[in-house]
């Protein structure tokens, strides 16, 4: 996968979902400790309509096809982050608006957008125990790979690995938002389901890119 | 699990299908979706208020639809946010040209569908204000009063909205009542044993047989104290306190009491609850003008309760005094 | 047992301490006795309307209390009739000259303390009538209606009488118009937890967790069956069938529903069971005037809910649509 | 105990509190099996006031004092049971008005009024599984004893076996009546609170009477 076409947006699209029905549990569990346990449901939700709306389309501006698939995602799964996830795509999606290729350059653009997308709609920083403390480092590490014209399944391998990072390293962070904000310094070590899914993202991108190289 | 329902993924759908058979002259929905529950009737001029949340805490939301209340609601599966669409579905329906303000809770979710669906709503060329409703004091401390969740304290500000936006007043106007109301109100609950999200199927937490938990969300988000049960003035002591200082209440201050059932726990409770809180604000100088007892927000078949109190002023005196009718919720005029 | 109360002794008295200090302007009491409720202000030559009753149902029966409802009641501790000195001592209070109705349910104690009660007034020189309500087809065979247990549909016989005594009819006429209203209302219950009565501190009869029993009173008088629960549906039908059957009930013919919980269960589930209602009832032609949903008559923390049916002439209709407000029942007037 | 003044009707009713006293178990126990398990309950308070009244009163005239004493025990207790016991002594009461000694025929003319006052108010009649079925019988023995001349103590003490055969016959009966009522067939075996109640009231009187002789 050396350039992210529609199809090659199909395989991932294909992968995200079976990684979310395969994780639903898992997620349930995470998200039982200081939240509601929906989070698995959600997310299978989100993935499986994101998924039906790539599957499907013919679209060939992937930035379009994006956006779209963020909005179905919204009415999909309208919980935190559900709709935090359908901004990311609506986001990154508007801004590579008239994209049929995706390089490893385009791919950052879209990510930087996608995680902006989300700490302004979640009115979040990093640090706070969020989503976006897997997508952060991993953004940064997809714009690091992009500038030194790494390949696209190389850039995404890194970028997963700092996602991976971002996960441990929010496990020390003290929630400020949602649920587990009112657990306040009890949050303190617990590990949070949103950066999670962030890494989930990341595998299933980096995972669909490595398969067949 | 016992409760009387079908399929647990139908809990919602039949509610609100129940619920647009047995008021089908003053309820209707949006957008053939279900959902999307608005008012019957039209007001010319005067700006829509919605709302919008999770289903399980009937009478919130959508049992404030109605006369001298909210024009419209997004209903969401039990404990999950509506979707934006949905919310814009309802904000279309009702604006009658004077814009709309939402007022809905604190929580996540719902902030970032409502968010969306602002955006949304200004591509539609339809103004739209927010208020959103956090006084549960057990939630975060004074000085972080933008963290805390809204529960039953809602009920003022949708009423003083309501009422405002029955004069006709602007967007701008009526929003400011129903900061103003937001402002004024804190509540702190008890809760004494769990409930069961039907799609789940089991507690989401547990309380052991002599257990209660002072501070308690209505989604069972954790509290201040967790400890054994205790006498009815004990408990309302460790509630009220709490809320009184945080405003501050105090002496020459009117207020309205709201005592709210969250769902098991009955009435002759609530009011040997009231019979303390009535002896404290006596003791302390703070006069009441009215006091709502009953079910108001509640989290299905969970025990426990919650103790609301709203500072008033000559305004949201006059405000709160207004009638109002809906599926849920009636009151005459009264007397100032 | 896990109630918000202080000592268990104490729950009935403060309990009313509570509705007094709440609702200071609407209600009074009479001979210096907290159980004897009152409403606050009189309507000259106006027939007044008593009831009395147990504690422990809220809203029954003192809620009932005010504007276009009752004039009195004496209140009994939880599940115990109140004593005949103090159905006397409302009876006086709140006679204007126009003789005095007693509504109250077919309960043993009840009946003879109301009797003794009319003998007690009939040497004070005030004229009494009775009507006792008995409609939960559950409890006695149809030819024995005699025997039946007031429940809810009481609801409904309050309504109507109140209403006529407030055009100032006669006592004569108060009572044909209650007769009338307890004739035509038949209820079923069913019941899927016991409530715990304070002083006695544990659940007089236990239901394993996936059991309902349908037709059960609300103090846990035995039902018609005893089963695993059922869907929603299922219930309704089961519920809905005997009473249609019983009256009957039957197409052209037009009624008020009531939905009544009885202390746990959530309005969500009620609307649920509304959903089915509407659709039995559309489907035999019977059309549906008003649906009253809620908490009409409870047994504490009882889970379980009843349906009831009023059948509806021009009269009845008229006098439904009457306002009422009472601190718990508040009602504007309904369009015919 | 060869006639009862106000002295004798003082022994009586602090036996029959202590009775009741002692019973209280026993009752809610026999109530709670059709019933709402507050008998025991009820024929304390019942009783305990209704011996308050007889230990402070000076009232010479008995049928007077019979007559307040069942009116306390109407306020005290106003349940099924309490109501019933409560207009027997008033019945009982006004049937032996202006006077002040009790032989064993004011003894049978006041139990008769006071079951008759019971079946009034209960719209009842023997048969139907209530305390008449106990009450019944006892004035039958009572009369009979009387007519017979027999004394007091032995005219209590025939009356007593009678209302215990009268709570034995019970137990074959079909509840007409109250909660048990419900139970309909159910019912028939089971042996009825309200007559065992009725027995207890003789055994009081009769062991009053027999105590001393
Ligand atoms: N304001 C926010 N900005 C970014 N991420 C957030 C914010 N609030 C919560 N989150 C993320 O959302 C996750 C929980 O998501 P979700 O289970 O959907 O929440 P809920 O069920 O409470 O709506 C948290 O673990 C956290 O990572
Ligand atoms: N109509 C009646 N006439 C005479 N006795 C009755 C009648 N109804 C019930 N009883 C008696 O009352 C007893 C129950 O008394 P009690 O426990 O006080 O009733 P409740 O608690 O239901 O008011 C029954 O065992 C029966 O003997
Ligand atoms: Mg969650
Ligand atoms: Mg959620
Ligand atoms: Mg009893
Ligand atoms: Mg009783």
């Amino acid at each position: 996968m050396n350039t992210i076409g529609l199809n090659e947006l199909k395989t991932i699209f294909d992968g995200l979902k079976k990684l979310m029905d395969e994780k639903r549990e898992y997620l349930i569990e995470l998200d039982g400790v200081m939240g509601d346990s929906d989070l698995g449901i959600t997310m299978q939700k989100a993935f499986t309509a994101a998924n039906e709306e790539v599957q499907s389309s013919g679209e060939q501006d992937l930035g379009k096809l994006l956006m779209k698939t963020g909005m179905k995602i919204a009415q999909a799964a309208p919980s935190t982050m559900g709709t935090l996830v359908a901004t990311g795509f609506m986001k990154g999606g508007k801004a590579l608006f008239k994209t049929e290729t995706i390089s490893s350059k385009e791919l950052a653009v879209f990510f930087r957008a996608f995680t902006q997308g989300i700490m302004d709609a979640g009115k979040t920083v990093p640090g706070n125990k969020t989503i976006v403390d897997a997508l952060h480092p991993a953004t940064l590490a997809l714009e690091d790979a992009a500038s030194g014209n790494k390949s696209i399944p190389e850039a995404l391998k890194l970028a997963y690995e700092a996602a991976i990072g971002g996960v441990e390293a929010s496990k020390q962070m003290k929630a400020q938002h949602g649920r587990a904000a009112y657990y306040q310094d009890k949050s303190i070590g617990v590990q949070d389901p949103g950066a999670t899914v962030g890494a989930f993202i990341f595998q299933a991108f980096s995972e669909a890119a490595n398969s067949g190289k | 699990m016992k409760k009387i329902m079908n399929k647990a993924e139908n809990f919602v759908d039949e509610m609100l299908e129940g619920i647009l058979a047995a008021h089908p002259t003053e309820l209707t929905i949006a957008a053939d979706d279900l959902r999307c529950i608005i008012k019957a009737g039209k007001t010319p001029n005067k700006v829509g208020i919605a709302t919008g949340g999770g289903s399980g805490h009937l009478p919130l939301f959508l049992g404030y639809v109605g006369e001298g209340m909210l024009d419209g609601c997004s209903v969401g599966g039990v404990f999950q946010s509506p979707s934006s669409t949905q919310m814009l579905e309802v904000t279309k329906a009702i604006d009658q040209g004077a814009g709309v303000l939402y007022i809905y809770g604190n929580y996540g979710g719902d902030i970032l569908n409502f968010n969306m669906a602002s955006e949304m709503a200004e591509i539609e060329d339809i103004r739209v204000e927010q208020v959103i409703a956090g006084e549960d004091v057990a939630s975060a401390p004074k000085g972080e009063e933008g963290k805390r969740r809204g529960v039953a304290g809602i009920f003022f500000v949708y009423k003083a909205a309501g009422a405002m936006a029955d004069t006709l007043a602007s967007l701008d106007e009526v929003k400011r009542v129903a900061q103003k109301a937001a402002d004024n109100v804190r509540t702190m609950g008890v809760a004494l044993t769990p409930c069961i999200v039907p799609e789940v199927g089991k507690p989401s937490f547990t309380l052991e047989d002599d257990e209660m938990e002072i501070g308690m969300g209505i989604h069972g988000e954790p509290g201040i104290s967790k400890g054994p049960l205790k006498t009815s003035d004990k408990i309302v002591d460790e509630m009220l306190n709490p809320v009184l200082q945080d405003l501050p209440y105090g002496t020459g201050d009117e207020v309205a009491v709201l005592i709210n059932g969250l769902g098991a726990t009955p009435k002759e409770e609530l009011y040997i609850m009231y019979r303390r809180v009535h002896h404290i604000l006596t003791e302390k100088g703070i006069s009441v003008f009215k006091v709502y007892i009953g079910e108001f927000a509640t989290s299905m078949e969970m025990a426990g309760a919650s103790v609301s109190l709203l500072k008033l002023d000559q305004e949201l005196k006059e405000l709160l005094s207004k009638p109002a009718n809906t599926p849920f919720f009636e009151q005459k005029q009264l007397s100032l």
